[in-house]
């Protein structure tokens, strides 16, 4: 018994508590079948190695929520069927236009769309985040984003005098998938500025990252990384995937593959070309 | 400033920006959205004109962007009263200054699907002075209503509003927006009044009188070509390059 | 017309947006009788030595918030007769003891109490940082905390069934005044992981800040820092404050000097002793 | 676990560090506040026992701290249901599980004023396990109804709660809390029945046995004393000086 745990010792069972995911495809697992899924904006670490490897494994009827908006990632789940519902503030490819499977999918019916602004999405799930059941939010009232969403209420602020203001319920996602410059050992992710990532986080039951890097060391040990870095226990599993935002672009890392996005907007703009393209990019796990 | 030289050595962006320049007038925060390089253009060109002032956040830059607090921090900034301009299109704008980022057509069945509202539906009420630009103004894009409202033009008395649109900037004229009308404030160089309605499916004011835009004047053109330009490649490169004739290595200037 | 200005000169041009106060005094000037002034708790940097300032300057009648709580930068202010109106979840010395002039100012009725709960501070601050006029908030019914606040009212969740649920109404501090670890020319101030301090900037009309040192170049310009950056344009005023907490600490720069802060509990404990520790600490500048 | 030694080789804060680490059980992450060292031994022992299981946070921390969101997180953590354990004491706690952080006598003219609720009136409502722990047990600590309830022991079956106390551990003896009452569980060595009874103000169910606290085993006090003890050094140096004889040199460690 008077034999103690060494320091040293100490430091080895702490690494112990979190495992990398040996693959993307074992780190997406949580992810399953109809669940609610929250993804990031286009310049925030859109985890699309990640996407891929869940189009492969056929995922089906997700409640995609993409915070507030989304591009090719949305356009891809879209095209590949794998989504029931999307919630979110906007859909498009930017510079190479407007996104093509989304375009369609809402045109024939194939999706339900539940659309909102980005605000709303992000107090939706600050209301998760705090615990509470609904977030306030001003504007709204007169738009038909608010008119289409009967699970939005307005009421009469009770600090005001006949001042309606609006109520949006929480989002609370089951999981969250982001894409960051890195982690380390201890299941600690750094995020830098893309603290909606840290929201979604705090709101979703689970998260799940893919990482450029492993950071030696643990995160929270240096004050500068540390600002920048979203604690462990709010992740569930990390997949290491060098370059796993392509061909979308991870600021201040990687900026994003131009010639690429053109090509897809080209090739998904009708629906053999978008098959060509899955076949060539995504089944193909050339880009993987 | 100096009188436009007569013949046009400018470029319809160019005078554009110059337009929303005005527009912008002496405030403490202008935020441009991530599809509008000629307000981005406009904001810079304040800026250098201010001497750093006011703080123009191109949210899709990186050099030119300075919140860090993630994708919220617009909306709460503006909510708390600290972003003083922004700039909203729209698939359609209505003579009620209402705009439709969403569909064409009934909601449920929608004929043409466009990208979604963005945050049109909160900094519509919240931002002080919103500029509307579209550059193709035909009666397809400026209706007389819009199928569907992602933001309303104005709102009951009762409604919480600090903000709302303030002009309509289009290729061919500049709209100011006031009671709930648009007033025609002036006409580009090279467009006539009689054009303008003829491709306006709105109402809107039309005074005795309409001046031409003026154009602008050769330092204006000479700090947006030798300034500007090189500052937006970043974050609107192909814009940069069209426009101004800007490649790829000036983005490291 | 041709001269254009050189991109060497914009940089020039831009660093004069931003001008450094002279002292502490100048910085501190918009803290008028009579304001609302929201501080940090005891760990996220306290501006000590501002403090002692105002003090000197004689402000009168504040509105203290502390968020969530404070140490003896509030039993300073109150001793001093500084504070009308006191707003927190606790004023306690930690472990030198309880807060005497706070006690004593409660026992005689010197100042108006508002009792809270932390997240409740947190959640009004964060009202304020939305622009919405309330904040809904689990726990607190039952609690006596909720009955003395008239200000906060119940409602019926709308989203639930017979499920109420308390609003705060935003608080709106006219100035929040805080310490940190560095600023720049440009008025970006590095606050790391003490993210309150960027609430406490985003509800307040104006922020002030004493600073430990002037970093060299831009915040932003770097990611990592950047992170950990709360951007110049909501600040109002920086002073230069070298060891302007003490003497309490500055998370991860330095610790708080426990000799000083047992002094100061030892003669705060009565009238007599505090005027002592004021004439000798505080007007006499020794530490300022 | 080894049985104690009769002598009694463990002081007071070791025996109740021991009562609480087994109060813990098994969960993912424990949070301990400012003024609170004998549960933050005890919090620490269990991760050293879990092999690093569970999340220890050390409110006042930097090293035991995994916060990175400000001093909202903790708040927020626990309302997103991911903050098992937390440690509240009081001034005053009552038969029925509230607890007064605020003031004696009347909150108007209050005889006694304490620190202030912190963050009791939300962290008692949503927190699974809250462990009370009150190291003073009289009639003055231990009160048949406090002066002022800083958060409630138990709410009307509509009130949202997912949390509330389920122990009381004094220096006398451990009550547990189940259905709105506390119930005698054990008494610490050295201590009696009776005595626990006469110095409580409260009422209390006393099952017809209440057995002896057991004591700390060796291994817990060899690994509270060599390993953990070390650990408190930065937060509670007092503490750790005072029970364990650590100097401020073991911080480095």
């Amino acid at each position: 018994m008077g034999k103690v745990v060494t320091a040293q010792h100490r430091a080895i069972v702490q690494a112990t508590m979190f495992q990398l995911a040996k693959s993307i495809d074992d780190a997406i697992a949580p992810i399953v079948d109809g669940c609610m899924l929250v993804v990031p904006r286009e310049v925030s670490g859109v985890p699309m190695a990640a996407t891929r490897a869940l189009i492969r494994r056929g995922v089906k009827r997700l409640h995609l929520v993409a915070l507030p908006t989304s591009s090719m990632q949305a356009d891809l789940l879209i095209g590949t069927g794998s989504v029931e519902t999307l919630e979110t503030s906007a859909v498009s490819l930017g510079e190479f236009g407007p996104a093509p499977r989304f375009a369609a999918a809402i045109i024939s019916g194939a999706i339900k769309m539940k659309d909102a602004t980005c605000p709303a999405l992000h107090a939706a799930l600050q209301a998760s985040e705090k615990g509470v059941p609904f977030m306030p939010l001003r504007g709204l009232i007169g738009s038909d984003v608010l008119k289409y969403r009967n699970d939005w209420k307005v009421i009469d602020s009770p600090f005001g005098n006949a001042d309606p203001i609006v109520l949006l319920p929480a989002i609370k996602p089951d999981v969250a998938l982001i894409h960051a410059p890195m982690a380390d050992q201890f299941g600690n992710l750094w995020i830098g500025r893309q603290r909606e990532l840290a929201t979604m986080a705090h709101a979703a039951d689970k998260t799940i990252a893919t990482v450029e890097k492993i950071h030696e060391g643990n995160l929270l040990d240096d004050p500068t990384l540390a600002a920048g870095t979203l604690p462990g226990f709010y992740i569930e599993s990390i997949a290491l995937a060098e370059r796993g935002a392509w061909p979308l672009g991870l600021p201040d890392f990687y900026v994003a593959d131009s010639d690429h996005l053109a090509e897809y907007a080209r090739m998904a703009a009708t629906t053999e070309g978008f098959a060509d393209y899955l076949e060539r990019y995504v089944y193909e796990r050339r880009a993987a | 400033m100096n009188a436009a030289p007569r013949e046009r050595n400018f470029r319809d962006e160019e005078l554009l920006a110059d337009v929303i320049e005005r527009l912008i007038g002496d405030v403490r925060h202008v935020a441009v959205g991530n599809a509008s390089p000629i307000p981005a253009t406009a904001a810079l060109l304040v800026r250098e004109r201010g001497k750093g002032r006011p703080y123009v956040s191109l949210l899709q830059s990186r050099k030119h962007n300075f919140f860090t607090d993630g994708a919220r921090e617009l909306f709460d900034c503006a909510g708390q009263g600290r972003i003083d301009v922004f700039f909203l299109s729209g698939g359609q704008i209505d003579g009620q200054g209402n705009v439709n980022l969403v569909s064409t057509g009934d909601y449920a069945h929608p004929k043409v699907r466009f990208p979604g509202s963005f945050g049109s539906a909160y900094l519509y009420y919240v931002v002080p002075k919103v500029i509307l630009f579209r550059t193709e103004h035909s009666r397809r894009t400026l209706v007389s209503r819009v199928d569907f409202i992602s933001a309303p033009g104005t709102s009951q008395a009762n409604v919480y509003r600090s903000g709302g649109p303030i002009a309509l900037v289009t290729n061919r004229c500049l709209f100011s927006f006031a009671n709930g009308r648009f007033v025609l404030t002036s006409v580009h160089p090279g467009h006539t009044i009689d054009e303008v309605v003829e491709n306006t499916g709105f109402d809107f004011e039309k005074p005795a009188t309409v001046p031409q835009t003026p154009a602008p004047s050769s330092e204006t053109l000479a700090l947006m070509r030798e300034i500007v330009a090189p500052q937006l490649a970043e974050v609107y490169p192909q814009f940069a390059m069209q426009v101004f004739g800007i490649g790829p290595a000036a983005f490291a200037r």
